[in-house]
Protein backbone atom coordinates (compact mmCIF):
# COMPACT_ATOMS: atom_id res chain seq x y z
CA UNK A 1 0.00 0.00 0.00
CA UNK A 2 0.92 3.76 -1.04
CA UNK A 3 0.40 5.83 2.80
CA UNK A 4 -0.04 9.70 1.95
CA UNK A 5 1.90 10.82 5.38
CA UNK A 6 1.80 14.56 6.11
CA UNK A 7 4.41 16.52 7.44
CA UNK A 8 5.15 19.85 9.58
CA UNK A 9 7.21 22.06 10.73
CA UNK A 10 10.86 21.51 10.48
CA UNK A 11 10.00 18.10 9.24
CA UNK A 12 8.03 19.59 5.78
CA UNK A 13 10.80 21.90 5.45
CA UNK A 14 13.62 19.68 5.41
CA UNK A 15 11.86 17.24 3.48
CA UNK A 16 10.58 20.39 1.17
CA UNK A 17 7.02 19.04 0.87
CA UNK A 18 3.57 18.90 2.70
CA UNK A 19 3.06 15.18 2.14
CA UNK A 20 5.50 12.14 1.56
CA UNK A 21 4.21 8.96 -0.26
CA UNK A 22 5.88 5.90 1.41
CA UNK A 23 5.06 2.80 0.21
CA UNK A 24 4.61 0.25 2.76
CA UNK A 25 3.43 -3.30 3.56
CA UNK A 26 -0.48 -4.13 4.93
CA UNK A 27 0.13 -4.07 8.91
CA UNK A 28 2.95 -2.41 8.59
CA UNK A 29 3.77 -0.73 12.21
CA UNK A 30 4.88 2.75 12.88
CA UNK A 31 8.28 1.62 13.33
CA UNK A 32 8.46 -0.05 10.04
CA UNK A 33 7.03 3.65 8.44
CA UNK A 34 9.53 5.04 10.29
CA UNK A 35 12.49 3.35 8.89
CA UNK A 36 10.67 3.88 5.32
CA UNK A 37 10.71 7.41 5.77
CA UNK A 38 14.10 8.08 6.53
CA UNK A 39 15.37 5.66 3.96
CA UNK A 40 13.48 7.40 1.17
CA UNK A 41 14.22 11.19 2.85
CA UNK A 42 17.44 11.25 4.26
CA UNK A 43 17.10 15.00 4.77
CA UNK A 44 14.87 14.77 7.90
CA UNK A 45 17.93 12.49 9.68
CA UNK A 46 18.93 15.53 11.79
CA UNK A 47 15.14 15.37 13.50
CA UNK A 48 14.59 11.56 12.74
CA UNK A 49 14.60 9.97 15.98
CA UNK A 50 12.91 12.52 18.07
CA UNK A 51 9.47 12.10 14.54
CA UNK A 52 5.88 11.68 16.30
CA UNK A 53 3.31 10.25 14.28
CA UNK A 54 -0.26 10.57 14.41
CA UNK A 55 -2.80 8.52 13.39
CA UNK A 56 -6.07 10.50 13.00
CA UNK A 57 -5.87 13.15 15.92
CA UNK A 58 -4.11 10.61 18.05
CA UNK A 59 -0.09 10.20 19.05
CA UNK A 60 0.59 6.66 17.65
CA UNK A 61 2.69 4.23 19.17
CA UNK A 62 5.83 2.46 17.31
CA UNK A 63 3.98 -0.65 17.68
CA UNK A 64 0.62 0.22 16.15
CA UNK A 65 -0.56 -1.18 12.69
CA UNK A 66 -1.45 0.91 9.58
CA UNK A 67 -3.78 0.09 6.61
CA UNK A 68 -4.60 1.80 3.70
CA UNK A 69 -6.69 4.22 5.27
CA UNK A 70 -4.71 5.39 8.08
CA UNK A 71 -4.48 9.02 8.22
CA UNK A 72 -0.60 9.60 9.15
CA UNK A 73 0.94 12.55 10.48
CA UNK A 74 4.39 13.32 11.24
CA UNK A 75 6.24 15.90 12.93
CA UNK A 76 8.65 17.43 15.57
CA UNK A 77 8.68 18.20 19.05
CA UNK A 78 5.93 20.08 19.44
CA UNK A 79 6.36 24.22 20.82
CA UNK A 80 3.48 26.07 21.02
CA UNK A 81 2.49 28.14 23.71
CA UNK B 1 -14.46 26.36 24.98
CA UNK B 2 -11.27 25.77 22.83
CA UNK B 3 -10.12 27.43 19.45
CA UNK B 4 -7.43 28.53 17.04
CA UNK B 5 -6.97 31.42 15.48
CA UNK B 6 -5.14 33.94 13.42
CA UNK B 7 -6.73 37.02 15.00
CA UNK B 8 -5.65 38.93 18.10
CA UNK B 9 -6.86 36.84 20.94
CA UNK B 10 -9.87 38.77 23.03
CA UNK B 11 -8.42 37.26 26.25
CA UNK B 12 -11.12 39.74 27.87
CA UNK B 13 -13.96 38.33 26.82
CA UNK B 14 -11.61 35.33 27.15
CA UNK B 15 -11.70 35.33 31.02
CA UNK B 16 -15.37 36.69 31.12
CA UNK B 17 -16.55 33.63 29.64
CA UNK B 18 -15.01 31.58 32.78
CA UNK B 19 -16.67 33.48 35.41
CA UNK B 20 -19.63 32.09 37.47
CA UNK B 21 -21.15 32.71 40.74
CA UNK B 22 -20.15 29.28 41.57
CA UNK B 23 -16.86 30.30 41.61
CA UNK B 24 -14.11 32.05 43.70
CA UNK B 25 -11.08 31.64 42.00
CA UNK B 26 -10.55 32.89 38.13
CA UNK B 27 -6.74 32.01 36.20
CA UNK B 28 -5.98 33.53 33.85
CA UNK B 29 -2.70 32.34 31.50
CA UNK B 30 -0.85 34.35 29.00
CA UNK B 31 1.44 33.49 26.36
CA UNK B 32 3.31 36.55 24.94
CA UNK B 33 6.33 36.81 22.54
CA UNK B 34 9.59 37.55 24.10
CA UNK B 35 11.97 39.46 22.91
CA UNK B 36 15.04 37.71 23.97
CA UNK B 37 16.23 34.13 24.43
CA UNK B 38 19.05 33.05 25.12
CA UNK B 39 20.97 36.09 24.25
CA UNK B 40 19.28 36.65 21.07
CA UNK B 41 16.93 38.97 19.99
CA UNK B 42 13.79 37.82 18.15
CA UNK B 43 11.66 40.06 16.09
CA UNK B 44 8.75 37.56 15.02
CA UNK B 45 7.84 34.50 15.73
CA UNK B 46 5.81 32.53 13.08
CA UNK B 47 3.07 30.16 15.03
CA UNK B 48 2.17 26.73 12.63
CA UNK B 49 -0.15 23.63 13.56
CA UNK B 50 -2.29 20.53 12.70
CA UNK B 51 -4.97 22.26 13.66
CA UNK B 52 -7.39 19.24 13.64
CA UNK B 53 -5.44 17.12 16.13
CA UNK B 54 -4.76 20.88 18.32
CA UNK B 55 -7.94 21.12 18.59
CA UNK B 56 -8.70 17.38 19.63
CA UNK B 57 -5.83 17.50 22.00
CA UNK B 58 -7.22 21.44 23.43
CA UNK B 59 -10.12 19.08 24.44
CA UNK B 60 -8.72 16.13 25.43
CA UNK B 61 -6.57 18.75 27.95
CA UNK B 62 -9.89 20.63 29.17
CA UNK B 63 -11.94 16.66 29.59
CA UNK B 64 -8.63 15.90 31.79
CA UNK B 65 -8.51 19.08 34.08
CA UNK B 66 -12.82 18.50 34.63
CA UNK B 67 -11.82 14.77 36.07
CA UNK B 68 -8.74 15.95 38.13
CA UNK B 69 -10.64 19.44 39.44
CA UNK B 70 -13.83 20.71 40.32
CA UNK B 71 -12.96 22.70 37.13
CA UNK B 72 -16.45 24.73 36.47
CA UNK B 73 -15.28 26.36 33.09
CA UNK B 74 -11.91 26.34 30.74
CA UNK B 75 -11.18 28.24 27.79
CA UNK B 76 -8.56 27.96 25.95
CA UNK B 77 -7.40 30.28 22.47
CA UNK B 78 -4.26 29.74 20.81
CA UNK B 79 -3.11 31.72 18.00
CA UNK B 80 -1.51 31.10 14.49
CA UNK B 81 0.59 32.76 11.45
CA UNK B 82 2.95 35.58 11.95
CA UNK B 83 2.97 37.50 15.75
CA UNK B 84 5.28 40.53 16.68
CA UNK B 85 6.70 41.38 19.77
CA UNK B 86 4.89 41.64 22.93
CA UNK B 87 1.82 39.64 20.86
CA UNK B 88 -0.27 36.82 22.78
CA UNK B 89 0.38 33.48 21.16
CA UNK B 90 -2.02 31.55 23.71
CA UNK B 91 -4.22 32.65 25.84
CA UNK B 92 -5.91 30.10 29.16
CA UNK B 93 -8.48 30.76 31.43
CA UNK B 94 -10.04 28.57 34.17
CA UNK B 95 -12.45 28.93 37.12
CA UNK B 96 -12.77 26.90 40.43
CA UNK B 97 -14.75 27.35 43.82
CA UNK B 98 -11.11 27.80 45.64
CA UNK B 99 -7.65 29.28 44.54
CA UNK B 100 -5.58 25.93 45.28
CA UNK B 101 -7.25 23.94 42.58
CA UNK B 102 -7.55 26.76 40.09
CA UNK B 103 -3.66 27.30 40.04
CA UNK B 104 -3.11 23.89 40.24
CA UNK B 105 -5.54 23.33 37.07
CA UNK B 106 -4.22 26.31 35.42
CA UNK B 107 -0.78 25.25 35.36
CA UNK B 108 -1.16 21.98 34.65
CA UNK B 109 -3.15 22.85 31.25
CA UNK B 110 -0.43 24.59 30.30
CA UNK B 111 2.43 22.55 30.93
CA UNK B 112 0.50 19.82 29.38
CA UNK B 113 -0.74 21.70 26.25
CA UNK B 114 2.94 22.67 25.76
CA UNK B 115 4.28 18.54 25.46
CA UNK B 116 0.89 17.55 24.15
CA UNK B 117 -0.54 20.28 21.49
CA UNK B 118 0.49 19.55 18.14
CA UNK B 119 1.92 23.64 17.72
CA UNK B 120 4.91 24.77 16.70
CA UNK B 121 6.65 28.39 16.41
CA UNK B 122 9.59 29.21 14.30
CA UNK B 123 11.80 32.09 15.45
CA UNK B 124 12.58 34.75 12.96
CA UNK B 125 15.90 36.22 14.95
CA UNK B 126 16.95 39.49 14.19
CA UNK B 127 20.29 38.46 11.97
CA UNK B 128 17.57 37.22 9.57
CA UNK B 129 17.68 33.67 10.24
CA UNK B 130 15.45 31.43 11.10
CA UNK B 131 14.74 28.65 13.61
CA UNK B 132 11.93 26.21 14.06
CA UNK B 133 11.83 24.97 17.97
CA UNK B 134 11.78 21.93 18.48
CA UNK B 135 12.50 21.06 22.13
CA UNK B 136 15.23 18.00 22.90
CA UNK B 137 16.35 18.62 18.90
CA UNK B 138 19.20 19.83 18.07
CA UNK B 139 18.92 23.41 17.25
CA UNK B 140 18.90 23.89 12.98
CA UNK B 141 19.39 27.46 12.12
CA UNK B 142 18.88 28.32 8.61
CA UNK B 143 21.04 31.51 7.94
CA UNK B 144 19.42 33.64 5.84
CA UNK B 145 20.71 33.23 2.25
CA UNK B 146 19.76 29.58 3.22
CA UNK B 147 16.23 29.52 4.46
CA UNK B 148 14.48 26.59 2.74
CA UNK B 149 10.97 28.09 2.12
CA UNK B 150 8.59 30.40 3.04
CA UNK B 151 6.39 29.25 6.76
CA UNK B 152 2.57 29.47 5.53
CA UNK C 1 1.06 49.13 40.84
CA UNK C 2 -0.76 48.86 44.10
CA UNK C 3 -4.38 50.04 44.77
CA UNK C 4 -7.63 50.09 47.23
CA UNK C 5 -10.85 51.09 45.38
CA UNK C 6 -14.63 51.17 45.55
CA UNK C 7 -15.54 50.39 42.12
CA UNK C 8 -15.42 47.48 40.08
CA UNK C 9 -12.16 46.73 39.03
CA UNK C 10 -10.67 46.89 35.28
CA UNK C 11 -9.25 43.81 35.22
CA UNK C 12 -8.42 44.17 31.93
CA UNK C 13 -6.63 47.71 32.24
CA UNK C 14 -4.82 46.01 34.90
CA UNK C 15 -3.38 43.22 32.78
CA UNK C 16 -2.42 44.99 29.92
CA UNK C 17 -0.50 47.30 32.33
CA UNK C 18 1.98 44.53 33.24
CA UNK C 19 2.68 43.23 29.44
CA UNK C 20 5.95 43.58 28.09
CA UNK C 21 8.33 42.46 25.20
CA UNK C 22 11.02 41.01 27.80
CA UNK C 23 7.87 38.47 29.01
CA UNK C 24 6.75 35.44 27.74
CA UNK C 25 4.73 35.40 30.28
CA UNK C 26 1.61 36.78 31.52
CA UNK C 27 -0.71 35.66 35.18
CA UNK C 28 -3.69 37.38 36.12
CA UNK C 29 -5.67 36.03 39.16
CA UNK C 30 -9.60 36.99 39.86
CA UNK C 31 -10.59 36.48 43.46
CA UNK C 32 -14.60 36.15 42.79
CA UNK C 33 -17.69 36.40 45.16
CA UNK C 34 -18.92 32.74 45.43
CA UNK C 35 -22.27 31.74 46.36
CA UNK C 36 -21.79 28.60 48.20
CA UNK C 37 -19.35 28.11 51.42
CA UNK C 38 -20.13 25.25 53.68
CA UNK C 39 -23.35 24.56 52.11
CA UNK C 40 -24.75 28.43 53.39
CA UNK C 41 -26.14 30.85 50.92
CA UNK C 42 -24.00 34.08 50.16
CA UNK C 43 -26.19 37.08 49.40
CA UNK C 44 -23.21 40.01 49.40
CA UNK C 45 -19.84 40.34 51.44
CA UNK C 46 -18.56 43.70 52.66
CA UNK C 47 -15.19 43.80 52.48
CA UNK C 48 -13.29 46.42 55.42
CA UNK C 49 -9.91 47.28 55.02
CA UNK C 50 -7.45 49.44 57.90
CA UNK C 51 -5.85 50.86 53.91
CA UNK C 52 -2.76 52.79 55.28
CA UNK C 53 -1.60 49.02 56.30
CA UNK C 54 -2.68 47.12 53.09
CA UNK C 55 -1.35 49.74 50.74
CA UNK C 56 1.92 49.14 52.78
CA UNK C 57 1.75 45.27 52.87
CA UNK C 58 1.11 44.82 49.19
CA UNK C 59 3.85 47.02 47.91
CA UNK C 60 5.73 44.66 50.70
CA UNK C 61 4.49 41.66 48.42
CA UNK C 62 5.40 43.28 45.17
CA UNK C 63 8.39 44.21 46.91
CA UNK C 64 9.35 40.67 47.74
CA UNK C 65 7.79 38.97 44.78
CA UNK C 66 10.79 41.40 42.84
CA UNK C 67 13.25 40.16 45.56
CA UNK C 68 12.36 36.31 44.84
CA UNK C 69 11.53 36.06 40.72
CA UNK C 70 12.42 37.86 37.89
CA UNK C 71 9.68 40.09 37.80
CA UNK C 72 9.02 42.90 35.21
CA UNK C 73 5.08 44.28 36.30
CA UNK C 74 3.26 43.15 39.24
CA UNK C 75 0.21 44.88 39.80
CA UNK C 76 -2.76 44.48 42.71
CA UNK C 77 -5.81 46.21 43.19
CA UNK C 78 -7.98 44.98 46.30
CA UNK C 79 -11.65 45.99 45.99
CA UNK C 80 -13.72 47.43 49.05
CA UNK C 81 -17.24 48.15 50.23
CA UNK C 82 -20.61 45.87 49.38
CA UNK C 83 -19.72 43.16 46.90
CA UNK C 84 -22.15 41.47 45.11
CA UNK C 85 -22.32 37.62 43.96
CA UNK C 86 -19.75 37.06 41.13
CA UNK C 87 -17.92 40.42 41.65
CA UNK C 88 -13.91 40.49 42.03
CA UNK C 89 -12.96 41.57 45.19
CA UNK C 90 -9.27 41.32 44.62
CA UNK C 91 -7.12 41.18 40.75
CA UNK C 92 -3.51 40.70 41.15
CA UNK C 93 -1.18 40.58 37.63
CA UNK C 94 2.52 39.86 37.17
CA UNK C 95 4.46 39.39 34.55
CA UNK C 96 8.19 37.46 33.76
CA UNK C 97 10.46 35.95 31.34
CA UNK C 98 9.49 32.42 32.28
CA UNK C 99 5.93 31.02 32.75
CA UNK C 100 7.24 28.80 35.56
CA UNK C 101 8.21 31.57 37.76
CA UNK C 102 5.18 33.62 37.04
CA UNK C 103 3.47 30.97 38.24
CA UNK C 104 5.60 30.40 41.12
CA UNK C 105 5.29 34.51 42.36
CA UNK C 106 1.69 34.68 41.41
CA UNK C 107 0.97 32.32 43.85
CA UNK C 108 2.72 33.21 46.47
CA UNK C 109 1.38 36.74 46.24
CA UNK C 110 -1.71 35.91 46.24
CA UNK C 111 -1.96 33.41 48.91
CA UNK C 112 0.76 35.52 50.86
CA UNK C 113 -1.83 38.56 50.73
CA UNK C 114 -4.13 36.68 52.30
CA UNK C 115 -2.13 36.39 55.38
CA UNK C 116 -0.79 39.35 55.87
CA UNK C 117 -3.09 41.96 54.18
CA UNK C 118 -5.42 43.61 56.57
CA UNK C 119 -8.73 43.55 54.45
CA UNK C 120 -11.73 41.50 56.39
CA UNK C 121 -14.90 40.39 54.67
CA UNK C 122 -18.32 39.86 56.73
CA UNK C 123 -20.41 37.26 55.04
CA UNK C 124 -24.13 38.48 54.31
CA UNK C 125 -26.18 34.71 54.62
CA UNK C 126 -29.38 34.47 52.83
CA UNK C 127 -30.93 33.98 55.89
CA UNK C 128 -29.97 37.55 56.86
CA UNK C 129 -27.29 36.47 59.55
CA UNK C 130 -24.12 38.42 59.21
CA UNK C 131 -20.49 36.54 60.15
CA UNK C 132 -17.09 38.48 60.12
CA UNK C 133 -14.40 35.80 58.54
CA UNK C 134 -11.46 35.50 60.49
CA UNK C 135 -9.40 32.31 59.99
CA UNK C 136 -8.79 30.78 62.80
CA UNK C 137 -11.46 32.10 65.42
CA UNK C 138 -14.80 30.68 66.00
CA UNK C 139 -17.54 31.68 63.99
CA UNK C 140 -19.79 34.13 65.38
CA UNK C 141 -22.84 34.72 63.22
CA UNK C 142 -24.76 37.55 64.34
CA UNK C 143 -28.55 36.56 63.73
CA UNK C 144 -30.26 39.22 62.01
CA UNK C 145 -32.21 40.30 65.15
CA UNK C 146 -28.75 40.66 66.66
CA UNK C 147 -27.10 42.52 64.04
CA UNK C 148 -24.42 44.67 66.43
CA UNK C 149 -24.05 47.85 63.87
CA UNK C 150 -23.93 48.49 60.17
CA UNK C 151 -20.61 47.57 58.73
CA UNK C 152 -19.27 50.36 56.99
CA UNK D 1 -0.32 57.72 79.44
CA UNK D 2 -3.47 56.94 77.58
CA UNK D 3 -3.57 54.88 73.94
CA UNK D 4 -5.89 55.39 71.77
CA UNK D 5 -6.20 51.38 69.88
CA UNK D 6 -8.36 51.94 66.61
CA UNK D 7 -10.04 48.52 65.94
CA UNK D 8 -11.18 46.71 63.12
CA UNK D 9 -13.68 44.31 61.95
CA UNK D 10 -15.17 41.72 64.30
CA UNK D 11 -12.79 43.35 67.36
CA UNK D 12 -14.74 47.02 66.11
CA UNK D 13 -18.41 45.25 66.20
CA UNK D 14 -17.75 43.22 69.43
CA UNK D 15 -16.47 46.33 71.23
CA UNK D 16 -18.86 48.81 70.07
CA UNK D 17 -16.42 51.49 69.37
CA UNK D 18 -14.28 52.26 65.92
CA UNK D 19 -11.47 53.75 68.80
CA UNK D 20 -11.11 52.41 72.32
CA UNK D 21 -8.68 54.48 74.97
CA UNK D 22 -6.18 52.31 76.86
CA UNK D 23 -4.07 53.45 80.32
CA UNK D 24 -0.55 52.12 80.26
CA UNK D 25 2.52 52.77 81.42
CA UNK D 26 5.32 54.60 79.04
CA UNK D 27 7.29 51.52 77.71
CA UNK D 28 4.13 49.01 78.06
CA UNK D 29 4.80 46.50 75.88
CA UNK D 30 1.90 44.90 73.25
CA UNK D 31 1.21 42.22 75.62
CA UNK D 32 0.44 44.65 78.76
CA UNK D 33 -1.97 46.55 76.26
CA UNK D 34 -3.61 43.05 75.31
CA UNK D 35 -4.09 42.13 79.27
CA UNK D 36 -5.34 45.95 79.44
CA UNK D 37 -7.68 46.05 76.39
CA UNK D 38 -9.45 42.85 77.74
CA UNK D 39 -9.75 44.00 81.12
CA UNK D 40 -11.75 47.06 79.47
CA UNK D 41 -13.37 45.45 77.17
CA UNK D 42 -14.11 41.99 78.02
CA UNK D 43 -16.57 41.47 75.30
CA UNK D 44 -13.21 41.08 73.63
CA UNK D 45 -13.35 37.69 74.73
CA UNK D 46 -14.95 35.38 71.74
CA UNK D 47 -11.68 37.05 69.22
CA UNK D 48 -9.07 37.94 72.61
CA UNK D 49 -6.45 35.10 71.36
CA UNK D 50 -6.32 35.72 68.28
CA UNK D 51 -6.08 39.43 68.13
CA UNK D 52 -3.69 40.59 66.21
CA UNK D 53 -1.48 44.54 66.76
CA UNK D 54 -0.20 46.82 64.72
CA UNK D 55 2.57 50.34 65.40
CA UNK D 56 2.27 52.16 62.57
CA UNK D 57 1.56 49.91 59.39
CA UNK D 58 3.73 47.67 60.77
CA UNK D 59 2.67 44.15 62.73
CA UNK D 60 3.96 44.53 65.89
CA UNK D 61 5.37 41.54 68.41
CA UNK D 62 4.48 41.32 72.08
CA UNK D 63 7.53 42.39 73.67
CA UNK D 64 7.18 45.27 70.94
CA UNK D 65 7.07 48.47 73.67
CA UNK D 66 5.14 51.93 73.29
CA UNK D 67 5.16 55.11 73.77
CA UNK D 68 2.42 58.31 74.01
CA UNK D 69 2.63 58.30 69.92
CA UNK D 70 2.24 54.67 69.10
CA UNK D 71 -0.20 54.75 66.58
CA UNK D 72 -1.78 51.25 67.55
CA UNK D 73 -3.99 49.35 65.89
CA UNK D 74 -5.82 45.88 66.59
CA UNK D 75 -7.91 43.19 64.98
CA UNK D 76 -8.83 39.22 64.34
CA UNK D 77 -7.15 37.50 61.82
CA UNK D 78 -7.57 38.76 58.07
CA UNK D 79 -9.82 37.29 55.09
CA UNK D 80 -9.12 39.78 52.06
CA UNK D 81 -8.60 38.17 48.58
Amino acid sequence: MKLPVRLYARARDLAGADTVQIELEEGATIAMLRSALMEQCPQLQPVGSSLLFAVGTDYAAETQPLNAESQVTCFPPVSGG
Amino acid sequence: MISLTHEEIDYHGLTESVRSDSCGAVLLFLGTVREMTGGRRTVALDYDAFPEMARAKMQELEDEARRRWPVHEVAIVHRLGRLELGDISVALAVSCPHRAECYEAGRWLIDTLKITVPVWKKENWDDGATEWVHPGVEAGTAPPAAEPGTDS
